[in-house]
């Protein structure tokens, strides 16, 4: 998410003001501040409010499509810039002014730790950069024991894809009545022997198939299971055209 | 491959034999004198070093330092390898059906057959289930207050160990799973949902330990392979 | 883990601590307490060989024997693996929202995916979680008792095995980090109406360790499926 825009480099050459690099508003009134080379905890929050606004500012300028995130920090701060200017604050105001830039100095210096913390983190001695693991592994043997395995990712994987088809429209409303190919197959088996001659596949629907998709689903299942009952050489199938009728015949009444 | 006995390891040897160390438990294959020179500035350094890890991985160690011809490993004592000789586990990755399955049991539990069955749109193969009881992560909860009084299956505190969750609330929900990018795309079709939330209110609801719905669980065992009475379950 | 200091390690102890070590010098993974459990006859027991073993692989040596939150496994010695040339695998570098977003869940974990973005004060780009979770460093870690029963997250035991930490309280400015008040979670900025009720610790900052916060989920964990909550995350 984030920023849409400008994620080409190439494609305006004169833009200066760029909000790709930074994730986020926070981010950015950091970077803002580091500029300054200012101590976070002694920042001036006018300043610093004045130099995002126009920062964003110029960001419009050049047509850059700014996400809400930024946005939103922009009207915050130019409330807080309101209030900073007023000529006279009553004491009311001023402890709102306080507790705003004290808000804004908090969360500057918490991304500030994660940030640094990150570093940090990724400086740690890690595995297969600084601690390497046993290079031969044992398994301890006399038997064979299976063990399945399986990981918590594999897990929600298996169930996203499966809620992701479902959602994609494909598997629907499991309750209604939906034919399997291999009960339509059955029922095909059973019925065609006893129907003489070429017969349009339609007919052999079963009954009572009021909703639109029941039907579909109907015709492709005995469809399917038709193509299936030709292979295994029961029934012949015949179609004069594209999109026409389909002829279906027991071949078993055939030969009797 | 001696030590001169009137002199101490000096602080070079030291070295060595701890990158020699490190490097024979991090390889994969014995390791020959030639790529350990690259750590040694002369062979009889080589060699005091070999003769300090000797000497740190003796009998009170569970390994021991081998040379394989020229080239040298760790290797577990007989005697240990012996007590450790218990079963040899070999992992193979439960199958695509398996995970789907177990991921249905889990988020729509209590769940019946042929409501996983509905869910996956294909027919549930016998073994899979088998695997899973096998695991010990699904377990029987009851039976659904339906006509044919259909066992349901949830899933067992194992799964949650196995899991590293703490109960199937942990399991993270569709806006979780959208949010994270494991839902592709669009809505959710309504009614099945979010893990914890049954779909029917189900016999099992007044089952309140896992005993009874064992208890109940063996009486349909019984149902089925004996003749027996109708009404052995409840 | 200690040994009484007027006794000296009995044969008993002395055998299993070689077994340990073999078995946990042979597997690539930490190998778990219950794993352990297996060879020696009492926690106790087990604690003291794991002591004696520690003491054989003290800074003589090229590995390390670590624990990995209750488990335990050999590394190499960062020092020694500086000057190894041992093959590094391939690893595709984490995002700068990455990095941020895993350091955010190991500092303030239990976290919700909202006081994430609170923090960073952007929302979370899909694919952000879902990659650490495939890297196994996250996991779920329960639900906040607040409006919506958020999911919560925190990090692994595989996060700590891949860092070298033996817990959470050993991650690099934790002490300092806490005592600034710098982990306090919580929204601050955005909403223009209330800025100053925004920086009031949430539900959750009152719950100082994570026992608590697990009493807690056990509690619901009961409410919901009438089982008690056993001991499986830990």
């Amino acid at each position: 998410m984030g920023i849409d825009s400008g994620t080409d480099p190439g494609a305006e050459p004169g833009l200066f003001v760029n909000l790709d690099g930074f994730e986020g508003p926070i981010d950015l009134l950091l970077s803002l501040a580091r500029e300054q080379k200012l101590d976070l905890t002694k920042i001036a929050i006018l300043p610093l409010a004045e130099q995002y606004l126009a920062y964003i500012e110029s960001a419009r300028e050049v047509n850059l499509e700014i996400a809400a995130d930024y946005l939103v920090m922009a009207a915050w701060l130019a409330y807080l810039k309101s209030r900073l200017l007023l000529p006279d604050p009553a004491a009311e105001v001023s402890e709102e002014i306080i507790d705003m830039s004290d808000a804004l100095r908090f969360q500057l210096l918490r991304l500030e730790a994660m940030q640094q913390a990150s570093k940090r983190l990724m400086d740690l001695p890690r595995l297969g950069r600084s601690r390497f693991v046993r290079g031969a592994p044992q398994a301890f043997a006399r038997t064979e024991k299976i063990e399945w395995t399986a990981s918590l990712y594999e897990l929600l994987q298996a169930y996203g894809d499966m809620r992701s088809q479902e959602a994609a429209g494909t598997l629907t409303i499991a309750a209604t009545r939906l034919y399997s190919v291999q009960e339509a197959a059955e029922r095909l088996r059973r019925i065609l022997p006893r129907a003489p001659g070429w017969a349009d596949l339609a007919s052999f629907l079963p009954p009572g198939l009021e909703q639109p998709l029941d039907a579909r689903s109907a015709m492709a299942s005995h469809f399917t299971a038709a193509l299936e009952l030709v292979k295994e050489g029961v029934i012949g199938l015949r179609q004069n055209r594209a999109y026409d009728t389909v002829y279906i015949r027991s071949r078993i009444s055939e030969t009797e | 491959m001696s030590q001169p006995d009137d002199k101490l390891p000096d602080d070079k040897v030291i070295e060595t034999a701890r990158i020699l160390e490190a490097l024979i438990f991090a390889s994969a294959k014995p390791v020959s004198r030639r790529e350990m020179m690259v750590y040694a500035a002369e062979e009889s350094e080589l060699d005091a070093a070999l003769q300090l890890i000797a000497d740190r991985y003796g009998p009170e160690s569970g390994l021991e330092f081998c040379r394989i011809d020229r080239d040298w490993a760790f290797r577990t004592r007989p005697d240990v390898a012996a007590r450790l000789n218990l079963e040899k586990p070999v992992e193979r990755p439960l199958s695509r059906a398996g995970l789907e399955v177990l991921a249905i049991i889990a988020y729509h539990q209590p769940v019946t057959r042929a409501e996983i069955e509905e869910i996956r749109g294909i027919s549930l193969s016998r073994g899979t289930l088998d695997i899973l009881l096998e695991l010990g992560w699904i377990k029987p909860r009851g039976r659904r207050r339906t006509p044919g009084r259909p066992l349901t299956w949830g899933t067992s505190p194992a799964f949650l160990d196995y899991f590293g969750l703490s109960g199937i609330d942990d399991l993270p929900g569709m806006e979780d799973l959208r949010a994270s990018g494991l839902l592709r795309k669009g809505q959710i079709l309504g009614g099945l949902g979010e893990p914890g939330e049954a779909a029917e209110p189900d016999d099992e609801t007044d089952l309140p330990s896992d005993e009874e719905a064992w208890l109940d669980f063996e009486a349909e065992a019984e149902e089925e392979t004996g003749e027996g009475g109708r009404d052995a379950g409840l």
